[in-house]
C-alpha cells in the first residue's frame, strides 16, 4: 500500500512504530558521527510530532469512544490482539509525549557527550513505549508497553546519570516493577473472570468495560492496579524513588520522567483502575483522596527545604500530581477534565523546569541553590524563561497551571469540600517554595565569582524553551481547544462510571467464577 | 511348540517411532569411529558431523509429525508432547554443538568422546521424554545421566570439574535409587509399569488407599524432582553447573530439564489427579520453595555461572507452577516455557562463555566491567537474554511466565501466582547486575578481550536471540502447537 | 442596539497589553544586549561586546543595576552620579519606551473616558454594558467567558486607574530617567495597568481573579525591581505570598458561589440572589461563608489586619510604583471587590460587622504606627493602610458609595503624596529618612506646594476632596443601621492621628532648618517637568475631586451618589430583609437623623483633625525637643510603636520558623529515614535472606544427600498421611 | 510360601541400610557400595513382586537394574580414580571447593 494509504489507515501504528524504526536505523550509524546521530534523532522525533498533529486534525470532537482504532489479532486463541485507539482522555497526553520529545532531544546536544548513539537509541525506544502505553486499548498490549518503558529509562538513568546513578536506577526499576507485577496478576484474573462470565477470552479493554465485576473481586483487582499506578504517579507514601531518580537522571531523563512517565500512572488510574472497577474506586476514594491531599501538602513542605534544585522540583511534582489524583477521584466533569489538563500542564511546566535546571547545570555543574544567586543580572533571558515557568508552576492566572488547578479544585469542592480547602492551601505553599528558590537563584548580588561570567541561553536553548513558553501561555489564556476535545470522552466516562457502579452494587449476574470463590472464601471480609 | 511369530510390522513401527533417537545414536557411533580415523587437526570436523547428525534428527522428528505412534508394545510413544520435547532437546543439542565448536578449541575438548557423550545423553533424553513405561523412562534417564556425569568431569585435571562431577554422580545415583524403588513399589502394587495402564487402574479406591502405591508415586516424584532440581532436591545443581565445562552446563540446564519435565508431565497429568489434593499441595509447596530459594540464593552470586545455575533452579520452580494446575493451560505453558528457557538459557551461557575468556574465575562478574559499550553486540545480546530470563516484555521469557501464572490464576492458585510474580520481581535484581557491570561501571583498565566467536558460535547466539524475540512477539503458532500436544497426551 | 464606542471597550485593557508587548520586545532585543554589553558580559547571538565607549569604563559610574556598588539605595540615588555617567549616551530605545509606555495608558484613558460618557448618556437603569470577547473555560456546567462589564462602579474604577495610572507613567519617565532597566520597568508597569483594568472591568469572578492575581504578580515584580537588593526581593516575595493567602480565600469563595449560583458572572449571580433567597438555598450562613472568604482575599490585597504586613515592606519598590500600586489602585481592589459583591455582603450581617470592625481597628492601629515612623515612605504606607481601613469601615456599615468615593479621592491625594515624597527623595539623592531632611520648601517649591495641598486633603480640611469622602464615611458610621457611635469615635480618633502624623511629615520635611548632610544639600533640586506636571494635576484633583460628592446637607447634590445608585440600590432593594435595605439606603438620605446632628458631627471631626494638626505644629515647629522627651518618658511604649508592635517579628516566629522546621523534620525524619528506611529495609532484608540461603549450600555431599533424604521422607510421609490415613 | 509383604519388608530394609550408608559415610567407595545396596533392595522388590504376580517383567527389570548399576559403578570408579590422582584422597568431605 502507498505511504499515504498507510498513514491514512494505520496512523496510530505508524506513530508507535516510527521511533522504533528510527532506533533500528540508528544502529547502523558510525559511533563517531555524533552530529549525524543527533540530527537524525531530532528529525525522527519532529516527524513523529508532525504526524501526531494529524491525529488532532482527524480527531472527531463529538465522538466519545475510541477513534482511529486499529485491531489486529495477535494471539487469537487467547483473545489477545493488537488494538490501538485514541480518545479525548489519551489525545493530549499523546500529544504531550510527541511534543516534549524533540525538545528533549534538542536539549541533549551538549549535555550528552559519551555514547550518544546508545543514548538516542534508548530515547527513541522510550518514545515508542510511551506512545504505545497511551494508545494501547488491549490490556496485554498495554502491559507490554508499560513494562517496556522501564528498560530504556533504567539505562538512561544508570548510564548517563550522576554519581549515585546506579542506586537510583535500580531503585526506580525495582520500585516500579514490583508495583506492576501484581497488576499483571490482576489483569490475568480479570481476563479469566471475563471468560468465566461470558465464555469469551479477551483482553480488549472496551469489552472488559462492559463486564460487571462482583464487588469483592473488584476490590482486590483494584488494589493490585492501585499499587502499580500509585508507584508510578507517585502517590504520597510511594514517592521516595522519585527524588533519587530525578536527581541522578540526566536532564533529558528527568524531563521525560516528569513530563510523561509520571502521567502513565495517573492515566492508568483513569483509563483502567477507575474505569474497570468503579465500586472499588468509589470505596477507595477516601483513602486515595487523603493520600493525595497529604501528597500535596507534604510534597510542597518538603520541597521548600530542599537544597538541590532538582530535588525541589521533584518534590513539587509529588505535590502537583497530588492535585491530579484528587481531581480524578472527584468523579465529575470539572475534576477529571482539570486533572487531564493538569497532567499536560505539569508535563510542560515541570519539563521546562528541568530543562532550566539543566541549562545552569551544564554551565556550573552544580544544582545546589546555595551555589547561585544574582544570576538575573548576567543571564536576563534565562531569568525571563525561568520566571514564566515558575509562574506557571505556581499556577498564576494566565498560565496553564491555573486553569488546571482551578478546575480540579472546583470539581473536588463539589464532592469533598474539606479536601478542596486543604488542597487549596497547597497553592500558597507552591508560591512559597518556588519563589523562594527563584529568589535565591536569580536575585540578590552575585556572590559566587564563577557566576559572574555565565553565558546566557544560546539559540538552541531558546529554540527548545520557546515552544514550552508558548504553550504555557496558550493553555492559560485559551484552553478551550484542549478542553473541548476532552468533553465527550470524559462525559461518557462519568456516565458509564455511575452506571457500572450501580450495576455492580445491584449485584447483577456475578458469575460464580473460581476467582470470585477464591476471594469470597479466603479473603471473605474484604470490605 | 510353535515358533514365536515374527511381527515385522510391529518392529518397523517401533523403529519408526524412535527414528530421531536412532539417528542421534547413529551419529554418536559415527563420531566415535570417525575419531579413530581422523588426524589430530581434523578433529573439529567431528563436531560438524555431530551438528549434521542432529540436524538430520530434527528433520526426522519433523517427518514423524505430531501424530501418535506407539512403539515396542507401548514401551515408548511418539506423540505431541514427545515431538515438542524432542524438538526442544534436539534444538538444545544443536545449539550446544554449535557453541562447542568454539569452546572445544579454547578448552581442548576437541575429542570424539566429548561429542559422542553429548549425543548419547541427548538420545537418553529423547527416550526419557517419550517413554510411556516407567522402565523406559528410567532407562532413558540413566542413558541421559551417565554420559553427563562424564561430561561434567570432563576436565579431569581440574578440581572444580571433578568435584562437580562426583557430587552430581553420587547424588544422582542416590536419587535414581529412590526413583527405582518408587517404580518397584508401583509395580508391586499395580503389576504394571505402563503409565497409561496405571492411570486406568487409578479409578478404584483400593489403589488410592494403598500405601505401597502411594509411597511409590511419592518416591517417583522424588526421583524426578532431583533431576529437574526442585528444592530441597537441588543441592547438587549449583556445584555441578559451576564445575562442568560451560557448554555442558548450558546443555544440562536446558536439556535435562526438558526431558525430566516431560516425564514428570506424563506422570502428573495421568496419575496425580487421582491422588487428590495431597499431590497438588506438594507440588504447590515445591514450586514455591524452588522459586524462592533459587532466586534468593542467586541474589548475591558474584560468579555469573553459579548465578545462572541458581536461576535455573528458580526457573524449574516457575515451570512447576504450570504443573501444579494439572490442566491443559498449565501443561501447555510448561511445554512452551521449556522451549523458551532452552533458548534464553543457552544464549546467556553462550555470551558469558565468550566474555569470560577463561574458565573458573573468568566468570567473576567483575570481568564484565565496561564491556557493554566496548563490545556492543555481546552486551546487547546478554542484556536481551537476561531481560528475557527476568520475564520482562517484549521477550519470550515474559510470554512464558505470563502463561504459567495465568494457568495458576485460572485454576484458582492466585496465591502461588502472586508469589511467582513477586519472585520474578526479586530476580530482576540479579539479572540486572551483569547489566550494571557491563554498562554502568567503568572498566578498571583495558576491557579484557572476549574469546573470538566462530561463525558457528555466533550463529548459535543469533538463533537463540531470534527465537527469544520471535517467541516473544509472535508466539501464537508455538503456543497452539503446545496446546495440541498436551491435548494429545490427555486423550 | 448599537453601542458605538462601547464596542471598543476591549481596547481599554488591550492598549496597555500592547504596551507590554512592544516594550517587552524592546526590553528583550534592545535593552538586554545593551545592558549586558555595558556590564561587559557576552551577549549570546548579539553583536558581542559593545564598542569601547561603553563597557567597564561606563559602568563604574553607571546605574544601580550595573553593579559592584549594587542597586541598594543607590536605587533612587543614582541621579547625579549619572548626570555625568549615563546621560549623554542615552540610547534611542529609551526615548521610544518613554513615549510608548505613557502613550498606551493615556490612550486607554481616553477610550475609557469616551466609553463612560456614552454609558452616562444611557438611562440610569440601562447603565450596564457587557462585552463578551471569547469563551475562556468551559467544562460541563462551568461556562466562563472572557467578558468585560462596564457599569457605574467599574467606570469609576476604570477612570481612576487609567487616569492616575497615566499621570504616574508620565512621572515615572522623569523619575526613572537614569534607571538602567528602563524598558523592563515600563513593561511591568504596563502589565500592571492591563491586570488592574482586567480586574475592574471583568464581568465574572474568575476573570476578576485573573486581574486580582495579575496585579499581585506585577506588584511582586515591581517591588523586587531592584532585585540585587536583598530587602527588595524579600519584600516582593512577602507581598506575593501574603496575597496568595488572601487569594486562597477568594478561590474558595468562587467555588461556593459557583456551586450555589451555578455561575460566576456578576450579572447572573446578583440577579439570582433574591430568587435563591426565597427558595432558601442561599442561607445566611452560606452568604456569611462566601463573604467572609471574599473578605479574607480583600484583607490580603488591601493590606488589612491581619494580612497588612506586606504593604510597608512594599515601599522597597520605586516610589512611582508605591504611588500607583500601593496607594492609588491595586490596594483598593479589595474595596472594589467588596463593593462589587455588596449584594452578598448585605445578606451577611455578621460579615458586615467583621468588615466594619476590622476596618476601624486597622485604621487606628496603623495610624498609631504612622506616628513614629521616620522613613517618609513608610509613614505614607501606614497612612495608606489606615485610609484603606476607612474604606472597609464604610463598606462594613453598608456605605459602599462612601467607600468608593473615598477610594477615588484617596487615589488622588495619596498618589500625590507618594509622588511628592518621590520628588523629595529624588531631590535628596535617595535620602528617605525624615530626620535628615528639613527646610526643603525653598529647594522644591512645587513639590512642597502640591504635597501640602494633599496633606490638607488627607487631614480632612473642609473644601478639599478628602474632607467630603472621609466625612461621608464618618457620618455613615454613626448613622447607618450597621454602624455604631463606638466605631465613629474610633474612626474620628484615627482621623485626628492621621492629621497629626501627616503634618509631622510635612513639618519635618519642608520646614525648619536643614538637617541634610551638605553633600546632598548641594545637589538638592526641583524635579523635571515630567514629574512636577503630574504633581500639579493631582493637586488640582485632590482639591476638586471631592466636589462631585458634596452631601445634601451642605447643599450639594451628591452626583457621585446618584451615579453609583444603580449599582448599589437595586441590590439593596432585592437584598430582602429591611435592615440590609435600610443599611444600603442609609448611604443615600438618612431620613431618621436631623441635619443638625450631621453638621455637628462634621464640625466635631474637623475639630479633632485640627487638634491633630495643632499638636503636630506644637511638637515639630514650636517645641522640637519635646518628641524626644516623650519617647524617653515612655520608652517601652515608644519602642513598641516604633517597631510596629513587633507584628512582623511575631509572624516570623510563630509561622515561618514553625513551617520551615516542620518541613525539615518531615524531609529528614519521615522521608529519608522512615519511608526510605522501609524501602531500603525490605531490600536489605531480601538481600540478607539471600546471603543466608546461600549458606545452606554447605558444599559437603553428606549434607546434600541428607537434605534430599529429608525432603523425600517429608514428601512421602505427607502424601501417605493425606491419601492413606485420611 | 512366605507372604510377599515380607519380601517388600526385606527390600525396604536393604534400601534403608543403603540410604543411611550414603548419608552417613565419608568414604566414596563405601558410598558407592551403599548405592548398590539400595539398588539391590529395589531388585528384591522387583523379583518378589514379579514372582508373586506371576509376571516375568519383574525379573527382567531386576536384570536391567543390575546392568545400569554396573554402568554407574564404572563411571563412579573412573571419577574416583581421577579424584585420587588429583588429590590423593577419597574422602567425600574433602570435596568442598564448590559451595554457597
Amino acid at each position: 500500500m502507498t505511504g499515504v494509504a498507510l498513514l491514512d489507515q494505520h496512523l496510530l501504528s505508524v506513530l508507535i512504530g516510527l521511533p522504533l524504526i528510527g532506533a533500528a536505523l540508528l544502529l547502523f550509524f558510525p559511533r563517531e558521527g555524533n552530529g549525524a546521530i543527533r540530527n537524525f534523532t531530532l528529525l525522527v522525533t519532529v516527524v513523529e510530532f508532525l504526524l501526531s498533529l494529524s491525529v488532532v486534525a482527524r480527531f472527531d470532537v463529538a465522538a466519545a469512544g475510541m477513534q482511529l482504532v486499529e485491531r489486529v489479532p495477535w494471539i487469537p486463541q487467547y483473545g489477545i490482539s493488537y488494538i490501538v485507539g485514541v480518545d479525548g482522555i489519551s489525545l493530549w497526553i499523546l500529544m504531550l509525549t510527541t511534543f516534549i520529545m524533540p525538545i528533549t532531544i534538542l536539549s541533549t546536544w551538549s549535555a550528552v557527550a559519551k555514547n550518544v548513539k546508545e543514548f538516542m537509541v534508548f530515547m527513541l525506544v522510550l518514545e515508542t513505549a510511551m506512545v504505545g502505553v497511551f494508545l494501547a486499548t488491549d490490556l496485554f498490549l498495554f502491559y507490554i508497553f508499560w513494562e517496556l518503558v522501564l528498560i530504556p529509562m533504567y539505562f538512561l538513568i544508570g548510564v548517563w546519570g550522576g554519581e549515585r546513578r546506579i542506586y537510583a536506577a535500580i531503585k526506580f526499576f525495582l520500585y516500579t516493577f514490583a508495583g506492576s507485577v501484581l497488576m499483571l496478576v490482576a489483569i490475568i484474573a480479570l481476563y479469566f473472570h471475563h471468560h468465566a462470565v461470558t465464555g469469551v477470552y479477551t483482553m480488549d479493554l472496551m469489552k472488559l468495560y462492559e463486564l460487571t465485576i462482583p464487588v469483592k473481586l473488584q476490590l482486590w483487582l483494584f488494589a493490585a492496579f492501585f499499587l502499580a499506578f500509585a508507584f508510578k504517579v507517585p502517590m504520597f507514601p510511594f514517592h521516595t524513588w522519585l527524588p533519587d531518580a530525578h536527581v541522578e537522571a540526566p536532564t533529558a531523563g528527568s524531563v521525560i520522567l516528569a513530563a510523561v512517565l509520571l502521567k502513565m500512572g495517573t492515566y492508568g488510574f483513569l483509563r483502567f483502575a477507575m474505569a474497570l472497577f468503579p465500586v472499588a474506586a468509589a470505596d477507595w476514594t477516601p483513602l486515595i483522596a487523603v493520600l493525595a491531599v497529604i501528597g500535596i501538602i507534604y510534597g510542597a513542605l518538603v520541597a521548600m527545604v530542599q537544597k538541590d534544585v532538582k530535588k525541589l522540583v521533584a518534590y513539587s511534582s509529588v505535590s502537583h500530581l497530588g492535585f491530579v489524583m484528587l481531581g480524578l477521584f472527584a468523579f465529575n466533569l470539572q475534576g477529571i477534565e482539570g486533572a487531564i489538563l493538569q497532567m499536560v500542564n505539569h508535563g510542560i511546566s515541570t519539563g521546562a523546569l528541568f530543562l532550566i535546571v539543566g541549562i545552569i547545570y551544564e554551565r556550573r555543574h552544580t544544582r545546589l541553590i546555595s551555589e547561585f544567586g544574582g544570576l538575573a543580572k548576567v543571564v536576563p533571558l534565562f531569568c525571563f524563561c525561568f520566571m514564566v515557568v515558575t509562574l506557571s508552576s505556581i499556577g498564576v492566572p494566565g498560565t496553564n497551571g491555573f486553569v488546571g488547578e482551578f478546575l480540579i479544585l472546583l470539581g473536588v469542592f463539589k464532592v469533598q469540600k474539606w479536601f478542596a480547602v486543604v488542597a487549596a492551601t497547597g497553592v500558597i505553599f507552591a508560591a512559597v517554595y518556588m519563589l523562594w528558590m527563584f529568589q535565591r537563584v536569580m536575585y540578590g548580588k552575585i556572590t559566587n565569582e564563577e557566576n559572574l561570567r555565565l553565558a546566557d541561553m544560546n539559540g538552541r536553548e531558546v529554540a527548545y524553551m520557546l515552544p514550552l513558553l508558548l504553550f504555557i501561555l496558550w493553555i492559560g489564556v485559551y484552553p478551550q481547544p484542549f478542553l473541548r476535545r476532552m468533553d465527550a470522552s470524559v462525559n461518557a466516562f462519568v456516565t458509564r462510571f455511575e452506571a457500572k457502579k450501580q450495576a455492580a452494587l445491584a449485584g447483577s449476574p456475578a458469575g460464580e467464577t473460581v476467582l470470585v470463590r477464591y476471594f469470597d472464601v479466603k479473603k471473605g471480609g474484604a470490605r | 511348540m510353535t515358533p514365536i511369530p515374527f511381527d515385522k510390522a510391529a518392529l518397523v513401527q517401533g523403529l519408526y517411532s524412535i527414528l530421531p533417537e536412532l539417528v542421534v545414536i547413529g551419529t554418536a557411533i559415527a563420531v566415535l569411529l570417525a575419531d579413530l580415523l581422523l588426524p589430530e587437526r581434523g578433529k573439529k570436523s567431528l563436531c560438524h558431523l555431530g551438528i549434521a547428525g542432529t540436524a538430520v534428527a530434527i528433520l526426522a522428528a519433523l517427518s514423524l509429525g505430531p501424530g501418535r505412534i506407539d512403539g515396542f508394545s507401548g514401551m515408548i510413544v511418539h506423540d505431541g508432547v514427545g515431538l515438542f520435547i524432542t524438538l526442544t532437546i534436539l534444538a538444545t543439542t544443536l545449539l550446544t554443538l554449535l557453541m562447542a565448536t568454539g569452546y572445544s578449541e579454547w578448552e581442548g575438548t576437541q575429542k570424539g568422546e566429548f561429542y559422542a557423550l553429548l549425543l548419547f545423553s541427548a538420545a537418553g533424553m529423547l527416550f526419557m521424554a517419550k517413554g510411556t513405561d516407567l522402565m523406559t523412562v528410567f532407562l532413558g534417564l540413566e542413558t541421559m545421566s551417565i554420559p553427563i556425569y562424564c561430561l561434567v568431569g570432563f576436565h579431569r585435571d581440574r578440581m572444580t570439574s571433578l568435584e562437580g562431577a562426583l557430587k552430581y554422580f553420587l547424588l544422582g545415583a542416590f536419587a535414581s535409587g529412590f526413583l527405582l524403588y518408587g517404580i518397584a513399589l508401583i509395580y508391586s502394587a499395580t503389576g504394571t509399569t505402563k503409565i497409561p495402564a496405571i492411570a486406568g487402574m487409578i479409578g478404584d479406591l483400593r489403589l488410592f488407599g494403598n500405601p505401597v502405591f502411594v509411597a511409590g508415586v511419592g518416591l517417583l516424584l522424588v526421583g524426578f524432582a532431583f533431576k529437574v532440581s526442585l528444592v530441597p532436591f537441588h543441592m547438587w545443581t549449583p556445584d555441578a553447573y559451576q564445575g562442568a565445562p560451560t557448554v555442558v552446563t548450558a546443555f544440562m540446564a536446558a536439556g535435562v530439564k526438558a526431558a525430566a519435565f516431560a516425564a514428570l508431565l506424563r506422570v502428573t497429568m495421568l496419575i496425580f489427579p487421582a491422588l487428590g489434593p495431597g499431590m497438588t499441595n506438594i507440588l504447590w509447596v515445591l514450586a514455591f520453595l524452588t522459586m524462592t530459594v533459587g532466586n534468593l540464593a542467586a541474589l548475591l552470586q558474584d560468579n555469573v555461572k553459579r548465578m545462572l545455575a541458581y536461576s535455573s533452579i528458580a526457573h524449574a520452580g516457575y515451570i512447576l507452577v504450570g504443573l501444579v494446575s494439572v490442566d491443559v493451560a498449565g501443561g501447555q505453558a510448561a511445554l512452551f516455557y521449556l522451549l523458551v528457557y532452552a533458548f534464553m538459557n543457552l544464549g546467556a551461557f553462550g555470551v558469558i562463555m565468550l566474555l569470560a575468556h577463561r574458565e573458573d574465575d573468568g566468570y567473576d562478574i567483575g570481568n564484565f566491567k565496561g564491556v557493554g559499550f566496548r563490545y556492543p553486540a555481546l552486551g546487547g545480546l546478554l542484556t536481551l537474554f537476561l531481560v528475557s530470563l527476568a520475564g520482562i516484555p517484549p521477550t519470550a521469557g515474559f510470554i512464558g511466565k505470563f502463561y504459567l501464572f495465568s494457568a495458576a490464576v485460572k485454576n484458582g492458585y492466585v496465591g502461588l501466582a502472586v508469589l511467582g510474580v513477586l519472585n520474578s520481581a526479586v530476580s530482576v535484581y540479579y539479572y540486572l547486575r551483569p547489566v550494571v557491570y557491563m554498562y554502568m561501571l567503568p572498566a578498571p583498565g583495558e576491557v579484557p578481550v572476549p574469546r573470538p566467536p566462530r561463525t558457528a558460535f555466533s550463529l548459535a547466539l543469533c538463533i537463540s536471540a531470534a527465537a527469544v524475540l520471535v517467541l516473544g512477539l509472535a508466539p501464537r503458532s508455538v503456543l497452539a502447537f503446545a496446546e495440541r500436544s498436551i491435548l494429545s497426551l490427555l486423550m | 442596539m448599537v453601542n458605538g464606542i462601547l464596542d471598543y471597550l476591549w481596547l481599554v485593557p488591550a492598549l496597555p497589553l500592547l504596551g507590554v508587548v512592544l516594550n517587552g520586545a524592546i526590553a528583550l532585543f534592545a535593552e538586554r544586549p545593551f545592558l549586558l554589553r555595558e556590564a561587559g558580559l557576552p551577549v549570546p547571538g548579539g553583536l558581542g561586546h559593545g564598542d569601547a565607549s561603553h563597557g567597564p569604563s561606563a559602568h563604574g559610574t553607571s546605574a544601580p543595576l550595573s553593579g559592584q556598588h549594587g542597586a541598594s539605595s543607590a536605587a533612587d540615588s543614582h541621579g547625579h552620579g549619572d548626570s555625568h555617567g549615563g546621560h549623554h549616551e542615552t540610547p534611542a530605545y529609551r526615548k521610544l519606551v518613554a513615549f510608548l509606555a505613557p502613550a498606551v495608558v493615556g490612550a486607554s484613558f481616553v477610550v475609557a473616558l469616551l466609553c463612560v460618557l456614552s454609558l452616562a448618556s444611557r438611562p440610569a437603569d440601562g447603565r450596564t454594558f457587557v462585552q463578551i470577547l471569547f469563551p475562556w473555560i468551559q467544562a460541563g456546567s462551568l461556562l466562563v467567558p472572557a467578558a468585560l462589564q462596564l457599569d457605574a462602579l467599574s467606570s469609576v474604577m476604570a477612570l481612576v486607574v487609567t487616569g492616575v495610572g497615566f499621570l504616574i507613567h508620565v512621572y515615572s519617565v522623569g523619575y526613572m530617567s537614569h534607571e538602567r532597566a528602563f524598558a523592563r520597568y515600563f513593561v511591568c508597569l504596563n502589565l500592571f495597568m492591563f491586570a488592574m483594568l482586567t480586574l475592574v472591568l471583568a464581568n465574572n469572578y474568575l476573570l476578576m481573579f485573573v486581574g486580582w492575581e495579575g496585579v499581585g504578580l506585577c506588584s511582586y515584580l515591581l517591588i523586587g525591581f531592584w532585585y540585587e537588593k536583598q530587602s527588595a526581593s524579600d519584600a516582593g516575595k512577602k507581598a506575593f505570598v501574603v496575597n496568595r493567602i488572601g487569594d486562597f480565600g477568594v478561590l474558595l469563595a468562587m467555588f461556593l458561589v459557583f456551586w450555589t449560583f451555578g455561575s460566576l458572572s456578576f450579572t447572573e449571580v446578583f440577579a439570582k440572589v433574591p430568587l435563591l433567597r426565597e427558595s432558601g438555598v442561599l442561607t445566611t450562613g452560606l452568604a456569611t461563608a462566601i463573604t467572609l472568604l471574599l473578605f479574607l482575599g480583600a484583607t490580603g490585597k488591601s493590606a488589612q489586619i491581619p494580612l497588612y504586613v506586606w504593604l510597608p515592606d512594599a515601599m522597597e519598590g520605586p516610589t512611582p510604583v508605591s504611588a500607583l500600586i500601593h496607594a492609588a489602585t491595586m490596594v483598593t481592589a479589595g474595596v472594589y471587590m467588596v463593593a462589587r459583591s455588596s449584594a452578598l455582603f448585605l445578606l451577611a450581617p455578621d460579615t458586615m460587622m467583621v468588615v466594619a470592625v476590622i476596618g476601624a481597628v486597622t485604621a487606628i492601629f496603623s495610624a498609631t504606627i504612622g506616628i513614629c515612623q521616620t522613613d517618609i515612605k513608610r509613614v505614607l504606607a501606614y497612612s495608606t493602610v489606615s485610609q484603606l481601613g476607612y474604606m472597609f469601615l464604610a463598606c462594613g456599615v453598608g456605605a459602599f458609595t462612601a467607600a468608593i468615593f473615598h477610594l477615588m479621592t484617596h487615589a488622588f491625594f495619596k498618589a500625590l503624596l507618594f509622588l511628592g515624597s518621590g520628588s523629595v527623595i529624588h531631590a535628596l539623592s535617595g535620602e528617605q529618612d525624615m530626620r535628615k531632611m528639613g527646610g526643603l520648601k525653598k529647594y522644591v517649591p512645587v513639590t512642597f506646594a502640591t504635597m501640602f495641598v494633599a496633606t490638607l486633603a488627607i487631614a480632612g480640611i473642609p473644601g478639599l476632596s478628602g474632607f467630603f469622602s472621609k466625612d461621608e464615611i464618618l457620618w455613615q458610621t454613626f448613622s447607618s443601621s450597621h454602624g455604631s457611635p463606638v466605631l465613629w469615635v474610633v474612626a474620628a480618633l484615627a482621623a485626628g492621628i492621621t492629621a497629626f502624623y501627616m503634618f509631622r511629615l510635612v513639618f519635618l520635611t519642608f520646614f525648619g532648618k536643614s538637617r541634610m548632610d551638605p553633600e546632598v544639600e548641594k545637589h538638592a533640586h526641583e524635579s523635571p517637568w515630567t514629574m512636577t506636571v503630574p504633581l500639579s494635576i493631582l493637586a488640582i484633583l485632590s482639591v476638586a475631586g471631592g466636589w462631585i460628592g458634596i452631601p445634601a446637607v451642605l447643599g450639594g447634590s451628591n452626583l457621585f451618589e446618584h451615579w453609583l445608585a444603580p449599582v448599589f440600590h437595586p441590590v439593596a432593594a432585592a437584598g430582602a430583609h429591611g435592615a440590609a435595605a435600610a443599611g444600603a439606603h442609609g448611604a443615600s438620605v438618612p431620613v431618621h437623623h436631623p441635619a443638625a446632628l450631621e453638621l455637628g458631627l462634621m464640625a466635631l471631626s474637623v475639630g479633632i483633625a485640627l487638634c491633630g494638626i495643632g499638636l503636630a505644629y506644637f511638637l515639630y515647629r514650636v517645641r522640637t525637643g519635646k518628641p524626644a522627651e516623650i519617647a524617653k518618658q515612655w520608652p517601652t511604649l515608644y519602642d513598641v510603636v516604633y517597631h510596629k508592635y513587633y507584628v512582623d517579628e511575631f509572624y516570623e516566629w510563630a509561622v515561618i520558623r514553625r513551617i520551615v522546621n516542620v518541613s525539615t523534620g518531615l524531609w529528614q525524619m519521615f522521608d529519608a529515614l522512615f519511608i526510605d528506611g522501609i524501602v531500603n529495609g525490605v531490600a536489605d532484608l531480601v538481600r540478607s535472606a539471600g546471603g543466608r540461603v546461600r549458606r545452606l549450600q554447605g558444599g559437603v555431599v553428606g549434607g546434600y544427600a541428607f537434605s534430599l533424604l529429608a525432603g523425600a521422607v517429608l514428601l512421602v510421609g505427607y502424601i501417605l498421611y493425606r491419601s492413606v490415613v485420611q | 510360601m512366605i507372604a510377599p509383604s515380607a519380601y517388600l519388608l526385606l527390600s525396604a530394609i536393604l534400601f534403608g541400610i543403603g540410604v543411611v550408608g550414603v548419608v552417613a559415610r565419608k568414604n566414596i567407595l563405601i558410598i558407592l557400595m551403599s548405592v548398590e545396596l539400595m539398588l539391590n533392595g529395589v531388585n528384591v522388590a522387583f523379583v518378589a513382586a514379579g514372582s508373586y504376580l506371576g509376571d516375568t517383567a519383574g525379573g527382567v527389570f531386576a536384570f536391567m537394574v543390575m546392568t545400569v548399576a554396573a554402568a554407574e559403578a564404572a563411571v563412579g570408579l573412573a571419577l574416583l580414580i581421577a579424584l585420587y590422582r588429583l588429590k590423593e584422597t577419597i574422602d567425600i568431605t574433602e570435596l568442598k571447593v564448590l559451595k554457597w
